[in-house]
């Protein structure tokens, strides 16, 4: 499930990067600037170049109101892994070329003034890999989901388990899966969106889970590298195998979205899919469940965002506080 | 890769090197001999009734599972199932399931959990099977739903790595209250051959990758993956199955005793728990990174910083697919 | 069969006839441009959001299943859709589902019970894809397993028969709180051909079978298996697709909000005495049968008496398998 | 999912049938007192011959242990049905053929000493299609292993529903399954054996639900008629298209089982399904839940199977009756 990882073979490139880019689906030369207006997308052939965490929270997120959470983790060796390189050194460099601690960055933000929980890779560090880093984030972007009753939202960018952290890599599955059990025991939605890449572990965990699966156009989504797949198999590879259209046709996703879309499609699947107290199941609008109002480690948050949610009149002295609820479902599930 | 499937052709590292221990342990877990989870069965259990299907697809030979009874106690088992020849792997699939064969594990296991019996299961797998047909039946989604499941199982789970714990097609079935392992047992995360051609660049550094990897039953222990080895006689399992039956089978019941004893929801906690802590991090100080800078900006930072990223228009070594490759390995 | 998929080539019984009324309704319930579950939804519903998928096949269009706005309750949804051309139903197997939209309906189905979304059905098929591929996914199972899912499911259900209910294809989507029908809607247990050549021997007799089994909507709201009829606008819901929506629009509001008003735990129990308690029969005194005789006697008995068995060594009408052959025919 | 009825067409037989059998498969000509010794499996080829309702009670239950229930449930005409010959007028026929009221029989019995709630269809009985009694009798046995908390065993033999009932029958599918549902939440087993044929709607509702699936070899088990999917289709059949095998080979059977080990291994399998009452999960042979005593309706029963049951030491006072159990676990399903 690990990746092989280009990052740490430096090349020489023949022409300074900063000014264009060619798109690799097209050959179009495209300049940065019009690349960027248009979220980094081809606007010859519609190819989807990754996106950096940074820049996915933008897209996605209301300007201004991410709040990071746990900035500071950071990856131990457990293993004491050296191949060609220490693992440690090729952490620092990651960190160095990518300005990330890790592989996911997560913290609480808004869309359209609701809150949602959200962990977005970076394929940029270290190929998204996944190790104790990632599979803890991911877990306490759900715990937080839970805790708030608010949506949760992961972005998926990854070759799969990080193999320097060994099975600690591979038990990130299991932990991830487990927090997302428990949101799901707990009625908590779940959005899971699958970039390019997003194969391996990551696919096999939390990547494939969500209640309703989105993905971007062509990208790369699989168990086995395709290489793998063909090599191992000695079999022809159906086309368009592993690309975001081929798991759709199979059933694996929901929808495939254009990152143009991306935003309003989130918003419009979150107005269905609200965190539920299973008492009723009218699904009329306007119905105080929603009225959510940030407890505890949201306060900070709510004071930028609870102008735009507005409190239902007269619901806050009719409702258990959202801890109360959060807990009564743990128990549950 | 049936040469390695069948365990031909590969040599030991030099003696007295460290790399030679733990791939003489690989080897071992590999070797054609091994008893399977039918032949631990045949030796362990007074009764073994095995189901069969999905109930959606198929009845994948690569798992086996069903009810056994084994010292007066009834449980329900799942097992990797490679072969015991050329043939029998033929059929088995070199005991690599597709996803069916997963979803024929949690039939069972949620059978297990509604009547109360305990679940053992026995992995052993190189991976699961990472054809085309598993890509598109969804072997990804069936091993994420097999771990769900077995994390909230409302009943007792051992799981033993009795060979080759290969990767998410072996954590798939070794989710438990208690994992053992054969004392030759090996767990990682990815194949050693495919570690060492990623990381060294050639399949033949593989033992230095199953060092690195710390691979072997021992050192899983020592990391809390697992949380008991059972000693294989004389020169392994292979060459007393009825002995090492036996001592699984001690090791087996004692904690399935020990487990019955605890409440349904501490047991389940507890599991959880487990799952939930596992992982080691640390924790700085300092945010790395501040708000985020505009859209774009970043990204162009990082290509500079980065140049072996694609967005400096050179083509991506091993790239093989028409558009933009990601350049991954993973097994 | 493509013909009569297409509804090309059947005429009418004779007019005056009885089975004339009937009749015109099955044509009407399998016009070609009668509305579809999207078509009615556009008309219907502020917002469609389509789900895919049933996350271990692929993507059936013979059923779409989504999330909805009407009159602004959110819901989801689940229905059958045949194609408004021949390009169309191709590519939508005329409305016959295979296991995969089943799945895929139960996977939608379960999502607004986690989120308690209420769901509408629209019902809408000629039956569940009776071809092998069919068979060998499962679509018993799937019909099964969608039919207990609706029994349990936590949340309000609407159902609406729109066109042709044909038989299990068409019930395991259609267990609810509340069935509607539309006014030409039709609801039976196997096809009029398919029951007129079993017992007409001839599929021509299909008016008369259709009457026999009152498989017009008033006929069900007769029986109780529906619990009201939408009326259609003119002709018939294909003359005026707006008026048709509008109106099934107000019933299904209507009764969705009616159901919000009872609490989950009373609107379950409710359900299932619904459908514990459909099926007239009668009880007498004397029960038929004593304790059995010896083995083998009964069965002796019964060759004699019912000349028509397969023990009397004259092979059966309408054998085509190698071995004994039930002579069944079963849509 | 109705069948078509051979039983209502006489014909002539060239030969007195009451000596011999022509085995359908091999051709094999076999004297009758033969085929009854081996349970009416052909010596020769092992083609299994289908078995009326009371010879499968002989053969699956122990002597003299069956107690019939609702034996005088008869079909009535809910639509006026007409077709060749009013529907009355075939159920009339039926009866007088096979001395049953309907396609099926059940009641209580033992299997070595443990009492089972069984329902057995009979094909003879117009092709055992099922209509309102049939589906009446299997809802009543899986509502009497619930209550008593006693394993359900149907065996399946049937064209699919009865087509002269119209969506009553159709309606049998609802009926049967929302009971099943309350014993799978009620942990009470269910084995569910289908024999030849099991095709349309009982298929596709109780005989597929099991929680082990049972068939006896080659028998036709499918949804759609052969030749329905053939006609339709246009398309080359699969070889052993819905024969037992081949519904094993798609993973929908868990054993197909040889008539002469039928009874064996359902001892077997009934030995781990036991009723749960879901404290624990140590599957120690002879704990004190399956010490059942049968209570109420099954009193009678109790007179001949407890002793061969044997309570378990002490165990009266420290159960709760097998009625509150029920009861308990019937609000929660
Ligand atoms: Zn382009
Ligand atoms: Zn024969």
């Amino acid at each position: 499930m690990p990746i092989k990882l280009p990052s740490f073979r430096p090349r020489r490139d023949d022409y300074p990067p900063d000014l264009w880019t060619k798109c690799p689906s097209c050959g179009e030369m495209l300049f940065n600037k019009q690349l960027d207006k248009s979220d980094r997308v081809c606007p010859t052939c519609d190819h989807h170049f990754r996106l950096s965490a940074a820049a996915r929270l933008e897209l996605l997120l209301d300007p201004g109101t991410f709040e990071e959470r746990d900035a500071g983790l950071q990856s131990v060796d457990p293993l004491g892994f050296v191949d060609q390189k220490p693992y440690p050194d090729r952490v620092a460099a990651a960190q160095v070329a990518t300005g990330l601690r890790d592989a996911a960055v997560r913290g609480i933000g808004a869309i359209e003034g609701r809150p949602v929980s959200i962990c977005v890779m970076d394929f940029g560090f270290m190929g998204g890999s996944m190790g104790a880093v990632v599979g803890e984030k991911v877990a306490r972007a759900a715990e937080d989901a839970i805790a708030a009753r608010i949506p949760l939202i992961v972005v998926s960018a990854s070759g799969g388990a990080r193999m320097q952290e060994g099975t600690m890599a591979l038990m990130q599955l299991a932990k991830t899966i487990a927090v997302l059990e428990r949101r799901r025991a707990a009625r908590v939605p779940y959005l899971s969106l699958m970039t390019d890449p997003t194969t391996g572990g990551v696919f096999a965990s939390y990547a494939v889970l969500g209640d309703v699966n989105l993905a971007e156009p062509r990208a790369l989504i699989g168990f086995a590298g395709a290489r793998v797949s063909a090599g191992t198999i000695a079999q022809e590879l159906p086309p368009g195998f592993q690309r975001s259209e081929f798991l759709f046709d199979h059933g694996f996703i929901d929808r495939v979205v254009h990152r143009r879309d991306l935003r309003t499609e989130l918003v419009q699947l979150l107005r269905y899919l609200r965190p539920a107290d299973g008492s009723s199941g009218d699904g009329v609008e306007g119905d105080t469940r929603w009225g959510f109002r940030p407890m505890g480690f949201l306060s900070q948050l709510a004071d930028r965002v609870v102008p735009e949610i507005g409190p239902p009149p007269g619901s806050s002295g009719s409702e258990r506080s959202s801890e109360e609820r959060a807990s009564g479902e743990a128990k549950r599930g | 890769m049936v040469d390695r499937l069948l365990h031909r052709g590969r040599e030991a590292a030099a003696p007295g090197d460290p790399r030679d221990e733990v791939w003489r342990r690989v080897k071992l877990a590999r070797h054609l001999g091994r008893p399977r989870t039918l032949e631990l069965l045949g030796e362990m259990a007074d009764e073994v009734v095995e189901l069969h299907g999905d109930r959606g697809f198929g009845d994948d030979p690569a798992i086996v599972a069903g009810l056994a009874r084994i010292d007066g106690r009834r449980i329900a088992f799942v097992g990797q199932q490679k072969g015991a020849d050329t043939e029998e792997n033929v059929r088995r699939n070199f005991g690599m399931p597709h996803p069916e064969g997963y979803r024929k594990a949690m039939r069972v296991m949620e059978l297990a959990e509604r009547f109360g019996l305990p679940v053992v299961t026995f992995v052993d797998v190189p991976g699961a099977h990472p054809g085309p047909e598993s890509e598109e039946r969804g072997i990804a989604e069936a091993i994420a739903r097999s771990i769900g499941l077995m994390i909230r199982l409302r009943t007792p789970v051992v799981a033993v790595i009795t060979g080759e714990g290969g990767s998410g097609g072996a954590l798939a079935i070794a989710v438990g209250d208690v994992v053992l392992a054969l004392e030759n047992a090996v767990y990682s995360v990815i194949s050693p051959e495919g570690c060492a051609s990623i990381l060294w660049r050639t399949a033949d550094e593989a033992p230095a990758a199953a060092l690195a990897m710390r691979m072997s039953a021992s050192d899983q222990l020592a990391l809390g993956v697992i949380d008991g080895v059972v000693a294989e006689p004389g020169e392994g399992a292979h060459a007393d199955v009825r002995e090492t039956a036996r001592r699984l089978k001690s090791a087996i019941v004692t904690r399935l005793d020990q487990l019955a004893a605890v409440p349904l929801d501490e047991l389940l906690e507890a599991r959880y728990r487990r799952y939930r802590a596992i992982g080691p991090y640390t924790e700085v100080a300092a945010p790395a990174v501040a708000q985020p800078p505009s859209r774009g900006l970043t990204d162009r930072l990082r290509d500079l910083l980065d140049p072996g990223r694609w967005a400096a228009g050179v083509p991506l070594p091993g790239s093989s697919r028409r558009d933009e490759p990601p350049a991954h390995e993973d097994v």
